[in-house]
């Protein structure tokens, strides 16, 4: 898979080999991830008690414990940009989506 | 471009202008205009028309002309020239479709954003549609009560904004003449507007599937003058004296029912006494005569009662199945299924058996 | 130079020798081209039975009364069925269909990336099939292929046949989906390494778009369906107002879905398009690369227009976004419709059976878009939803557009799959029969439609039988039309006409190799060219005129690519 | 070979033939055989998978959604402090299956399968907590036919749930072909596929705890 598809002249990249292949040792930023999913779920709960900008607050704990599962445990991070590029469609269209018909739906 | 070129070009352009112009303007595609919302939706599909019939021609004119000028001559195995693209012509029929539609869509937002605007003196009715029949209801004086109608009358040129709900599933409301739908939404009331602007009778025909029924949904539309409009609304009024009061076996009541088109049996069935002019099922002019014996070992009672409840086992030989709603075991009470038998049971072909046939002409 | 001379003679002959044996396309196959000629069958034997409830929908329009269906619920069952069939198990099936035999091809992959989920994708649909038809027996489902709420719930359709339905379209959504992911991974993955993005056929763009198409909105009506089932046999109240659902949920999910869904059921007949219509006019196509993206562009504009179907439904002002967007489609569509006129313009056309059908869709096609763009109009369409408009257009982009792709593919292809021609003389009657029925048919609704005639009646309003009558008979001739094509295949597919391996001196790579092609697809691995098409080049011509010298080659050319040398001649026809 | 070097597009024959296999590039891929190409294949095809996966789920979160704008009350009868642990659970086996995923490619056999065998532990304890759930709210009258909520809650928690056990059934032959001796660090794919699956259903549960419980 190239990474550019403006290269016409050059042939797809023959199976390259993943990054994450290769050994790289992940298994400390495993650990912090975890500790941090661990400290925003803690912080979803506390949020509930200020219900004035709990929405707020929650949604971004919750986008911010997805990326952070997606990006680490999923090797997002370190993967070709294709997969992220293809995750990414979904979730932006599913969001739009869900919110649009919530609009549609209420009238 | 020489000047030759260019002279066929200008030609083949007015020719299709005025191609496109002929066919927007002797059409008659849409039936007759008789809403204030009409003439600018004609004029806009007209309009959509013209540049239809020109980008039709466009095309098929370029289609036809390569197939009589670039058919393969008869020995000729050779390629056509070697052209794999024009950027300039590419970016051209980009563009001008892109103006055409975004064009169109101011045109269309311009003449939507005119109908959904509030005009002075509206009159707002009501429109109920349930399996397969719709009823409306008219704003009225709240000391008296008046009934439903199953027909639509509407003054002229006052502007009208209809608020449209459904008893059961969803239904379309739409009168050809007005060019005007908007679907009926079991839960919420939604609206259509519009202005009568030409006297006459035509229908308001049910638009969207709802079951079986759906081809068969369909009720008058009047529009009249104020004077006979107010007239019939005063027709509706449901004298004092006559109102009676829900009760078990009360075959008044059930009268009621029927005239006030609660349950749309005025849809389909036929009884002037009722003021129901149905056609599409079996008439219920002295029904009582014929019901007992209709199935062996059930009397009248009975089989009423079961035609009601369960109208697929109880078909009229003639008649169409699946018709009539097969929900009135749920929808309707004792108290009414009770009262309406009770009032089927007096028709009889024998009028003193019934008191005064009291037919009310809508 | 060439060291593996693949000699065309020969190798149709051995090649038909171990033609496979018919068994075989009855039983669990990991072949991309048994499976897809799997799918091809089953797609078509739907077309077969979809299109004969098509001719009991119009006997029963003869006449204004409820006329061959005493019962009107059992109209509304058969338009449903028809409607249904003809989109889930026709027309979408028929393009995977192709899509599997000829995606691997024109890549030079040997099979599908993932052959056992392909097996298995195929494998849903005639259980899915069965299950639908399933409903005659207990009690079909009569709410229209859109299935609205709460007509299709369980209080006002007690029939089972509406659940089988929407079991049977969840098998079908899931083997869709299955489809889409293989055919991606296989474009990503299994193309030649030489093979670049723009030296992909036009077809496998289509294909491509399509997928992804059917990756992110079918799930969606897998979704929907789910709740539908719920609803239905679990008890819930999603859909009910009675008891606080929304009904309006259902058709602003369904139709998500089935907007995306009419671009996947006519993206690839567009692909196709862009196959044949070079080929029949001998001429490069024109504009590849605005083609390929327009693809593109169709796919992620088909997400935002579906309210458009909800015109007269949704909330007044919620209408306009998506008259706007569901308009602009006209450009990129418009983008490759003025492509291939371009393409056929000072071509060279040959009118084969399958340019013939590619034209149809040409004229044809133009005309359901652009009452397609109507339809767009929100005051226009307060006129014309729910009418023979609405019909009328449907058919021409569904009939008028993908089935007239499908016939040019089928007629193009054909020898490929078979190594047999159709018969050119049956094709062309088919053609004219069902060109001149077609307009006979859909044409007139239009009018009906604007007039005041609203669709999905068994019974309607004696002013319209005229302009019935002439529907109907225009749907007698199409209906009768098609039944050259299903002999001509019967008879063909056995002892019609040996087909080279190149028979219509096409460039693509399908077609280097035999007819029908190895099991193994093709000897060595294929090589892309720069150019995924090139009629008209001075290599090409050189070509076409039978000169295999590598010295007039190189010179017309510049570089001759050894392989050039090694296709077999195509037969002149 | 010489097409890689063609510049000119328009002028050179498009034509695509075949060559002798020596000169063709060596990575050929082939659709039957895995092992040439095929684990990028399987890797694509489960992201892409996940995406189908992804617009499903988008369904039934926006029918909760709307149910909510209905009645709200309904959802304070749900049991948060038991979910938070419920979540805790399910992010811990997220963590034990990315230390399992490492540990291999470390050719640390014994943690890997430890950890496996506790990513299924976490897993069950996950689906049984949920049982214990429902149960509770169907004593308190949340039943899936009891209102809009009560049938969107449990039509996604409940397809949320049957993908866990999915995920379970799947980390459980991972681990036995692990058991046997199956993979090694240089045959990680089925441990990584296993992975992603079941990272995917973690993240749909951080999103419905927030979504459905907390707002
Ligand atoms: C293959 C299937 C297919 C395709 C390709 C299309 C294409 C389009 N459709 Fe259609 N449509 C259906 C299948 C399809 N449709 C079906 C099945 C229904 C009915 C569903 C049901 O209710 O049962 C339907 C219904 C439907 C409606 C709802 C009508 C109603 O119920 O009220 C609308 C409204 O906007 C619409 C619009 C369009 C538009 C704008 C396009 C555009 O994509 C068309 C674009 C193409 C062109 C415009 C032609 C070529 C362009 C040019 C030559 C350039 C210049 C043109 C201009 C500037 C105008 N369609
Ligand atoms: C790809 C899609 C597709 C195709 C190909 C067709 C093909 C045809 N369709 Fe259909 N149609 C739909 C998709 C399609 N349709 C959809 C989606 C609806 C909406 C459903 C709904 O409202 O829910 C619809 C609705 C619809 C209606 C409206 C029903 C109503 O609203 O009340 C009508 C009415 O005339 C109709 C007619 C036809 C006809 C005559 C053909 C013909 O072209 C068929 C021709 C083919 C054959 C006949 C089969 C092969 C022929 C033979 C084997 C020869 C022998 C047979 C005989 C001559 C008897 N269709
Ligand atoms: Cu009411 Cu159709
Ligand atoms: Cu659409």
């Amino acid at each position: 898979m190239q990474t550019s598809s403006t290269e016409h002249q050059t042939a797809p990249t023959p199976v390259v080999h993943d990054v994450h292949t290769e050994h790289a040792d992940h298994d400390f930023t495993y650990l912090i991830v975890f500790v941090a999913l661990a400290a925003l779920t803690g912080l979803e709960l506390l949020a509930t008690y200020v219900p004035a900008i709990k929405i707020p607050l929650l949604i971004g704990f919750a986008a911010a414990k997805a990326m952070l599962v997606v990006a680490f445990y999923m090797h997002l991070r370190w993967e070709k940009r294709i997969l992220p590029m293809i995750f990414a469609a979904p979730v932006i269209i599913g969001i739009l989506v869900a919110l649009a018909l919530q609009q549609l739906v209420m009238r | 471009m020489n000047g030759r070129t260019l002279l066929r070009l200008i030609l083949v352009s007015i020719g299709l202008l005025l191609a496109g112009l002929f066919v927007g303007a002797t059409n008659q595609f849409m039936p007759t205009a008789a809403s204030a919302e009409a003439q600018p939706i004609d004029a806009l599909f007209n309009f959509m028309l013209v540049i239809a019939t020109i980008i039709f021609l466009i095309v098929e004119g370029a289609l036809l002309y390569s197939i009589i000028r670039f058919r393969k001559k008869p020995g000729d195995e050779t390629d056509g020239p070697p052209i794999h693209g024009n950027t300039a012509l590419e970016l051209v029929w980009t563009a001008i479709p892109a103006v055409i539609v975004l064009g169109l869509s101011l045109y269309s937002f311009q003449v939507f954003a005119d109908m959904q605007n509030d005009k002075d003196g509206t009159l707002v009715l009501h429109v109920k549609g349930q399996q397969f029949v719709w009823s409306f209801d008219y704003p009225h004086d709240p000391n008296v009560k008046l009934l439903s109608s199953s027909e639509l009358h509407l003054p002229i040129n006052v502007p009208i904004r209809m608020e449209i709900e459904s008893a059961d599933v969803m239904h379309g409301f739409w009168v050809p003449e007005f060019r005007i739908k908007q679907d009926a939404v079991p839960g919420r009331i939604t609206e259509a507007r519009f202005t009568p602007t030409l006297l006459g009778e035509y229908n308001v025909v049910c638009s969207e599937l709802c079951g079986s029924g759906h081809g068969l949904m369909h009720n008058k539309v009047v529009v009249q003058s104020q004077a006979d409009y107010d007239k019939f609304v005063t027709s509706l009024i449901e004298p004092e004296a006559q109102q009676p009061a829900p009760g078990e076996h009360n075959a008044a009541w059930g009268k009621h029912l029927i005239l006030s088109n609660e349950y749309g049996c005025g849809g389909c069935h036929y009884l002037p006494d009722a003021g129901i002019a149905g056609q599409v099922g079996p008439t219920w002019v002295a029904l009582a005569d014929r019901a007992a014996g209709r199935v062996a070992d059930e009397d009248a009672k009975t089989y009423l009662v079961n035609s009601i409840l369960y109208p697929n086992k109880y078909v009229v030989s003639g008649y169409p199945a699946n018709v009539m709603p097969q929900n009135f075991g749920q929808r309707m009470s004792d108290t009414d299924l009770n009262s309406i038998v009770d009032y089927l049971l007096q028709q009889t072909a024998n009028p003193t058996a019934n008191g005064t046939p009291a037919a009310k002409s809508p | 130079m060439a060291t593996t001379t693949v000699p065309a003679v020969p190798l149709t002959s051995a090649a038909l020798h171990q033609r496979r044996q018919w068994i075989k396309y009855f039983t669990w196959s990991l072949d991309h081209k048994v499976i897809g000629i799997q799918y091809l069958v089953t797609a078509f034997t739907f077309f077969l039975i979809g299109g004969i409830l098509a001719m009991l929908i119009r006997v029963n329009l003869l006449t204004p009364d409820s006329g061959l269906f005493i019962d009107t619920a059992t109209y509304n069952a058969v338009f449903s069925m028809h409607g249904t069939i003809m989109i889930f198990l026709f027309v979408i099936p028929v393009f995977v269909g192709f899509g599997n035999y000829f995606v691997p091809l024109m890549i030079g992959a040997k099979d599908m990336a993932f052959p056992w989920l392909n097996a298995f994708a195929f494998w849903l649909i005639p259980p899915a099939g069965l299950l639908l038809l399933a409903g005659w027996i207990v009690g079909p489902p009569g709410a229209g292929w859109t299935a609205y709420f709460p007509l299709s719930g369980p209080v006002y359709s007690h029939a089972d046949g509406q659940t089988l339905w929407a079991l049977a379209l969840h098998l079908l959504g899931i083997s869709s989906i299955m489809g889409a992911m293989n055919f991606l991974v296989t474009v990503k993955n299994l193309r030649v390494p030489s093979m670049t993005w723009f030296r992909l056929p036009l077809f496998v763009w289509a294909m491509m778009a399509t997928a992804i198409i059917v990756l992110l909105a079918t799930p969606f009506l897998s979704g929907a369906l789910t709740l539908m089932l719920f609803d239905r046999l679990a008890g819930t109240n999603i859909f009910n107002p009675a008891t606080g659902g929304d009904p309006l949920l259902w058709p602003n999910v369904f139709w998500f879905y089935s907007h995306p869904a009419v671009y996947i059921m006519v993206l690839p007949g567009m692909g196709m398009l862009s196959e044949v219509l070079p080929v029949f006019s001998r001429k490069p196509v024109f504009g590849y690369r605005a083609i390929a993206f327009s693809s593109m562009g169709i796919a992620v504009l088909g997400f935002v227009v579906w309210g458009h179907h909800m015109f007269t439904t949704l909330a007044p002002w919620t209408r306009i976004p998506f008259m706007v967007t569901s308009m602009i489609i006209a450009v990129p569509t418009g983008i490759k419709i003025f492509g291939w006129v371009g393409t056929v313009w000072r071509g060279k056309i040959r009118f084969t059976a399958s340019m013939m059908f590619a034209l149809g869709f040409l004229s044809l096609f133009v005309i359901g878009g652009i009452t397609g763009v109507i339809l767009a109009s929100v005051p226009v369409d307060l006129q014309a939803h729910g009418t023979y408009f609405v019909v009328a257009h449907l058919h021409f982009v569904l009939f008028g557009g993908s089935v007239f792709a499908i016939m040019a593919g089928a007629y193009y292809w054909f020898p490929k799959i078979t190594g047999r021609f159709l018969n050119e003389r049956l094709g062309k009657v088919h053609f004219w029969l069902t060109y001149v029925g077609f307009l006979l048919s859909f044409l007139p609704m239009h009018i009906s439609g604007l007039y005041g005639m609203p669709r999905r009646v068994a019974v309607y309003d004696p002013k319209f039988q005229a302009i019935n009558i002439l529907t109907s008979f225009g749907a007698f001739i199409l209906g009768i039309g098609q039944l050259p094509f299903f002999i001509n295949a019967a008879v063909s597919a056995v002892s019609g006409e040996v087909a080279p391996p190149n028979p219509w001196n096409a460039l693509g790579l399908e077609w280097t190799t035999s007819s029908p092609p190895p099991e193994h697809n093709c000897d060595g691995d294929p090589v892309a060219a720069p150019d995924p098409y090139g009629y008209g080049t001075p290599m090409a011509v050189a070509y076409l005129a039978g000169e295999r010298n590598m010295d007039v080659l190189l010179a017309s050319g510049g570089h001759a690519a050894p392989h050039f040398a090694e296709q077999p001649a195509g037969g002149d026809r | 070979m010489a097409q890689e070097a063609l510049h000119d597009t328009n002028l050179v024959a498009p034509v695509a033939g075949t060559i002798p296999h020596e000169a063709a590039h060596s990575a050929h891929a082939s659709g039957v055989d895995h092992a040439a190409i095929g684990v990028d294949n399987r890797k694509t095809g489960i992201w892409l998978f996940l995406v189908s996966e992804v617009m499903f789920f988008t369904v039934l979160i926006a029918a909760n959604m709307l149910a909510r704008w209905r009645n709200p009350e309904p959802h304070e009868i749900l049991n948060i402090p038991l979910t938070a642990v419920n979540t805790f659970v399910l992010l811990t086996s997220s963590f034990t299956v990315v230390r399992a995923f490492s540990a291999l490619q470390k050719n640390n056999r014994t943690s890997f399968l430890r950890n496996l065998f506790l990513s299924m532990i976490l897993g069950i304890t996950f689906v049984s907590i949920q049982a214990i759930e429902y149960h509770n709210l169907s004593t308190e009258g949340l039943t899936l036919s009891a209102n809009l909520f009560g049938s969107t809650f449990f039509a996604l928690t409940g397809f949320h749930g049957t993908h866990v056990i999915i995920g379970i059934i799947w980390l459980t032959r991972t681990f036995i072909k692990g058991f046997n001796g199956g993979f090694s660090p240089t045959d990680t794919w089925g441990v990584e596929l296993a992975g992603l699956y079941w990272h995917f259903v973690d993240i749909v549960w951080i999103l419905l705890f927030v979504i459905v419980y907390l707002i």
